[in-house]
């Protein structure tokens, strides 16, 4: 692979209450390629997401120890150090649940959140942002009716999008994307499997998979994390380039 | 589109809030009434405040008439009434808690000295035995008194009543009835534990018109056809008889202030003792000093 | 076990639920049957217009406005007080606390819930005439001490209900906000509180509804039998079911007691009204209050 | 746009939990303070539990109220305990389509009756008939205050049965008819065994709700201070104690012995939420 590094974790060693989760992980990412990690379940993939925006801090009973290392603006950070800001790491690394969890408000609020989290007040801003983010998302043409409508009404593989429209509207340099068609039918899912391959352009991003023959689809790198004890096994595939 | 929504909502946020002011508004200039001419009463127009009266229950009625009338005239003043009895009014009022504290006996020198109380009886009172008008038991010696409140006599056949057991019901100890009582009847003898406890006169008598077995002690002006009066040694507690002496379980009925009483205080004190106050007193079936 | 033991289990059991039934129909019934005749206007505005005793022209005498009024202001200032200490202390015990300082808590919420209520009265009644004897001679046991006392009475119901709800929101809605990029307290205002609301707010009802109840509290810490309209928060006042608990043990006349009764289907239809609506709150979603556009 | 610092934030939040716990302990301190004299002239605050009340002869001891809470508070336990359990089998268990639901919404809405209403009835409703019956007293008594109370602590006691059988995980119950077992037999084998810490926490906090009541021992019981000989006799609580003498002269014992009073409820109710928080979370322990 000859894209330059975006990401790199060291020494990684995860547990909760006591019980490991991961063990010793060093891996590499890439920059603007989409990386499947594979693995059987219970291994922690979600957990391993979850140290890259350290949202496993919220979880009760969850213990960490190793070094995450994302490149921004040209360097290197630890992202674990006591002077990094949780919100901009938050921002600057966007995530997509397994199932998709619109919150309870219209569509346009949906969206607008992370802006008015940010604290970015300006309307036409706002409201423009929203407009390419639904774009980017695909689901600017279904949903530009009804932006007021609640996002519970929208259908499964809709919610899915809105969420992933909701990741990318404070561009994001990494997504984290967390097996996001296992809720969805087939038709759905490949209307999402199009979304991040587009998205690649964009930024690093990361993606738990179940599907092999999804894996094969969408990524340019593949990492399987094994029960194995001691060492996660990690395997480097050269995509087969789609036709 | 979004702001539009927004605006909407605002507008309806403001109509709430614009009528809660006026509710609010309506609430405190409402309150300014017109009065009514009403001779002795007069003199409470330009008062307001909040004048507060405690203690002796069988005071209660009279005290309730001569507030309605006064916030009658003037809807700026607010006269509240509790009950506690005596001993609690004499507090109450020693301490400051309220202008006005009754009580349905003379205080002690002591407690006037402590609390540099003046007091005002408006009436003269007895305290009347009662029992259920079914029962035919109307007449009790002092000693048969003593006997059944000590609970020696506890069938109401021992004294020519049926063969049922006898309910006793007391006051509390703060109750200036129930010391009048126990010193002029009882002789300061014991009352029975098992004796039940009612809070004021007005609950003695709803009590004892309940339990055709009861049998209990109440301000003569608490008595009235729910229940039946007791003659106590030959003597029935009417207002003739205490009027005239014979009857004598009888009390003064007092209103005692910290020090000398001024503004709506002494103005709700003077009005008892003028002949429309001392007619509410009456008309309660208490005896007017006058 | 037979099918005799069965059989007698299941019967037990029937017996059982139509004693309860029957008993309570025959509560409700007695209040309605004696006290339906006494439910108008009269019963609550007395000899008043009733337009002139809601612009508080006039005062209300032998009428239940102004145990009414009392009761009302009442519920406003002790859920007013209480709320707010409530739904913070909810949110932290839910949001913030953690391991033995959570169990701690917990434990002093337990006890706040379990005294009894004549046993919070009387420290408002002990506070009242501390207060008194030591700083001010204005305070007495009043409408505001009473409110104080009942914000500690229904401060473990806010507490409840604040917490559990938050509590029982799924691990995806916590995170939605925090994997935005969003701050704790961003996440506690404009998600978890917001997505809690039904049950915060069934709670706030249930509060009111308890304040609106009780009598014990009421009664150690200014309630009388007759004040008329409370004039100021440092006023003693009149309350609904103080009023009937006057009315059982004095009433002087069959009229009198008969408002009592009146007084009473008053009472259960408000605090039955409340409890039915935080039921069914409880299962509403309310949130386009908070999400307006 | 709020934007509270976190760790200020997190101060806002404890200030008012602070607050919470301090009138808790608050509580207990005023009725230290103000029963203190009292106390100290006892001799001993266990003395004073079990001095009986003579102020005659000195006397201030609140024994005859803790016998007079203790005796109506289990008695109406008494009443209440099997007519819940009923109800709640019936609920949970029989589970009848219409009179199930029917019954659960009646105990729902009986939470929100409030206690002066029970009261009142009582008074009107329950003391004559009480009278009559027996042929004994004035009818204020024991048994009318309990028979009362048990209504009044029912639905505490229902909710949480049904509750707790409602949280037997069904898998026990299909195991048990997999076997043959019938709805009785299911019951009495399944889930009352594994349901019995929230039963019994059920009865535990349904008996703090009967002691601390006041209104119904108030209204009904009588008041008399003696030690109950009978159900048919009359007796006051440690709460209408309290409500009966707080407006006495504050500086007397009489009125120190309500403090005395509150500090024994208190630590009731410190008891009964130990024992109930023992029983419960070890009871999600298990799980």
């Amino acid at each position: 692979m000859n894209k330059p590094v975006k990401i790199r974790t060291t020494n990684l060693c995860f547990s909760y209450y006591n019980h490991p989760v991961l063990q010793d992980v060093t891996l590499q990412f890439f920059e603007n390629s989409l990386t499947a990690i594979v693995g059987p379940s219970g291994v922690g993939k979600s957990t391993f997401l979850m140290t890259l925006n350290r949202l496993w801090e919220e979880i009760p009973g969850a213990r960490m120890k190793g070094r995450i290392e994302i490149k921004f603006n040209g360097s290197f950070h630890d992202i674990y150090a006591r002077s990094y800001s949780l919100p901009q790491l938050r921002r600057a690394v966007g995530m997509v649940f397994q199932v998709p969890n619109p919150l309870p408000m219209s569509i346009f609020k949906n969206i607008a959140l992370p802006l008015k989290l940010a604290g970015i007040r300006d309307r036409s801003l706002i409201s423009y942002k929203v407009e390419q983010a639904l774009k980017r998302a695909y689901l600017w043409e279904e949903v530009k009716d009804r932006l007021t409508d609640s996002a519970l009404k929208l259908s499964g593989g809709q919610q899915q999008r809105l969420c992933i429209a909701r990741a990318l509207i404070l561009e994001p340099e990494v997504l984290l994307v967390d097996e996001p068609t296992s809720s969805l039918d087939g038709k759905a899912a490949s209307v999402i499997e199009e979304l991040l391959l587009s998205l690649r352009e964009h930024c690093t991003i990361l993606a738990v998979s179940h599907y092999w023959d999804q894996v094969k689809r969408i990524a340019d790198v593949v990492v399987e994390l094994s029960n194995s004890h001691h060492q996660s096994n990690i395997y480097h595939h050269q995509k087969p380039q789609p036709v | 589109m979004s702001e539009r929504i927004s605006k909407r909502v605002s507008i309806i946020k403001m109509k709430k809030i614009t009528t809660v002011l006026l509710i609010m508004a309506c609430l405190i200039l409402g309150s300014a009434g017109e009065g009514v001419q009403a001779g002795a009463l007069d003199s409470f127009k330009d008062e307001k405040g909040v004048l507060k009266i405690a203690g002796g229950t069988a005071h209660i009625p009279v005290m309730q008439e001569v507030a309605k009338r006064i916030m009658e005239i003037n809807p700026e003043i607010q006269i509240t009434i509790a009950g506690g009895g005596s001993g609690v009014g004499i507090k109450q009022v020693g301490e400051g808690l309220v202008q006005i504290g009754n009580s349905g006996r003379k205080p002690t020198d002591e407690e006037i000295q402590k609390y540099n109380l003046k007091m005002f009886q408006w009436a003269l009172d007895g305290v009347g035995i009662i029992v259920h008008p079914d029962n035919k038991v109307r007449n009790l010696t002092k000693a048969q008194v003593i006997d059944i409140f000590s609970g020696k006599i506890d069938n109401w056949k021992l004294v020519g009543g049926p063969d049922k057991g006898i309910n006793v019901y007391t006051r509390d100890e703060a109750s200036g009835t129930r010391e009048v009582f126990w010193e002029k009847a009882l002789d300061k003898g014991a009352i029975s534990p098992k004796a039940n406890f009612v809070a004021s006169n007005g609950a003695m008598k709803s009590a004892i018109s309940k339990d055709p077995y009861g049998i209990g002690y109440v301000s003569v002006g608490h008595i009235d056809e729910t229940v039946a009066p007791v003659a106590f040694d030959g003597v029935l507690p009417t207002l003739d008889n205490v009027k005239q002496g014979k009857y004598t379980i009888s009390r003064g009925l007092y209103s005692n202030t910290k020090g000398e009483p001024s503004g709506l205080t002494k103005k709700f004190i003077d009005y008892l003792f003028t002949p429309e106050g001392q007619k509410i007193v009456e008309s309660n079936g208490f005896i007017s000093i006058k | 076990m037979n099918r005799l033991g069965e059989k007698l289990l299941i019967a037990f059991s029937w017996i059982s639920g139509i004693t309860l039934v029957s008993v309570v129909f025959f509560i409700v019934g007695h209040l309605i049957f004696k006290g339906i005749r006494a439910i108008n206007l009269k019963l609550i505005f007395g000899e008043t217009r009733p337009l002139d005793a809601l612009l508080l022209r006039k005062q209300v005498f032998h009428g239940l406005f102004p145990a009414m009024m009392g009761t009302f202001l009442l519920v406003v200032l002790s859920v007013g007080l209480a709320a707010p200490v409530g739904l913070a202390s909810g949110i932290y015990l839910a949001e913030y606390a953690q391991g033995k300082v959570r169990k701690i808590v917990n434990f002093f919420f337990d006890i706040l819930a379990t005294i009894p209520s004549i046993v919070i009265g009387l420290t408002g009644f002990s506070v009242a005439v501390f207060l008194h004897q030591h700083y001010s001679k204005q305070i007495y046991p009043c409408l505001l001490i009473s409110s104080l006392s009942l914000s500690f009475l229904v401060l473990p119901y806010i507490i409840r209900s604040t917490q559990v709800s938050l509590e029982s929101l799924p691990l995806n809605t916590r995170l939605t906000a925090l994997a935005l990029g969003g701050t704790r307290v961003q996440n506690i205002l404009y998600v978890l509180v917001p997505q809690s609301l039904s049950g915060i707010l069934s709670g706030l009802i249930l509060a009111i509804g308890r304040c609106a109840e009780d009598t014990a509290v009421i009664m150690l810490t200014g309630v009388v039998a007759t004040a008329g309209l409370p004039r100021s928060v440092l006023a003693p006042y009149e309350a609904l079911p103080f009023y009937i608990y006057y009315i059982s043990s004095e009433y002087s006349s069959p009229e009198e007691l008969l408002t009592g009764y009146g007084a009473s289907i008053i009472l259960l239809i408000i605090c039955m009204t409340l409890f039915l609506f935080a039921f069914i709150v409880k299962r509403r979603i309310i949130w386009q209050t908070f999400y307006h556009l | 746009m709020i934007n509270i610092p976190e760790k200020a934030a997190e101060k806002l939040f404890l200030l008012p939990t602070v607050i919470s716990i301090a009138i808790t302990i608050g509580i207990f301190g005023f009725m230290l303070l103000l029963g203190l004299p009292l106390i100290i002239r006892g001799g001993h605050f266990l003395n004073l539990l079990a001095q009986s009340w003579a102020p005659g002869s000195g006397l201030y001891g609140i024994y005859p109220m803790i016998v007079g809470s203790l005796s109506i508070a289990s008695l109406s336990l008494v009443f209440a305990f099997p007519l819940s359990l009923g109800c709640s089998v019936l609920i949970s268990v029989v589970g009848h389509e219409v009179f199930g639901r029917f019954l659960r919404g009646v105990v729902q809405l009986m939470t929100g009756i409030p206690t002066v209403i029970y009261g009142f009835v009582g008074v009107f409703l329950l003391v004559p008939r009480i009278r009559e019956i027996f042929q004994r007293g004035s009818g204020m008594c024991i048994l009318s205050a309990s028979l009362m109370l048990a209504v009044l602590i029912s639905p505490t006691m229902i909710l949480f049965f049904t509750d707790s059988f409602d949280h037997v995980p069904k898998s026990y119950g299909q195991a048990a008819e997999a076997l043959g077992a019938s709805k009785g037999q299911k019951f009495l084998y399944v889930t009352l065994p594994c349901a019995w810490r929230g039963v019994l926490t059920g009865l535990i906090l349904a008996g703090g709700r009967a002691l601390g009541d006041t209104l119904i021992a108030l209204m009904l019981a009588g008041n008399a201070i003696q030690i109950p000989g009978s159900v048919l006799d009359s007796a006051r609580t440690l709460t209408s104690h309290i409500a009966l003498v707080f407006a006495a002269d504050y500086e007397s014992l009489e009125f120190k012995s309500i403090f005395a009073c509150g500090m024994s409820l208190y630590l009731l109710a410190t008891l009964l939420v130990l024992g109930a928080r023992g029983l419960w979370h070890r009871n999600e322990g298990e799980k």
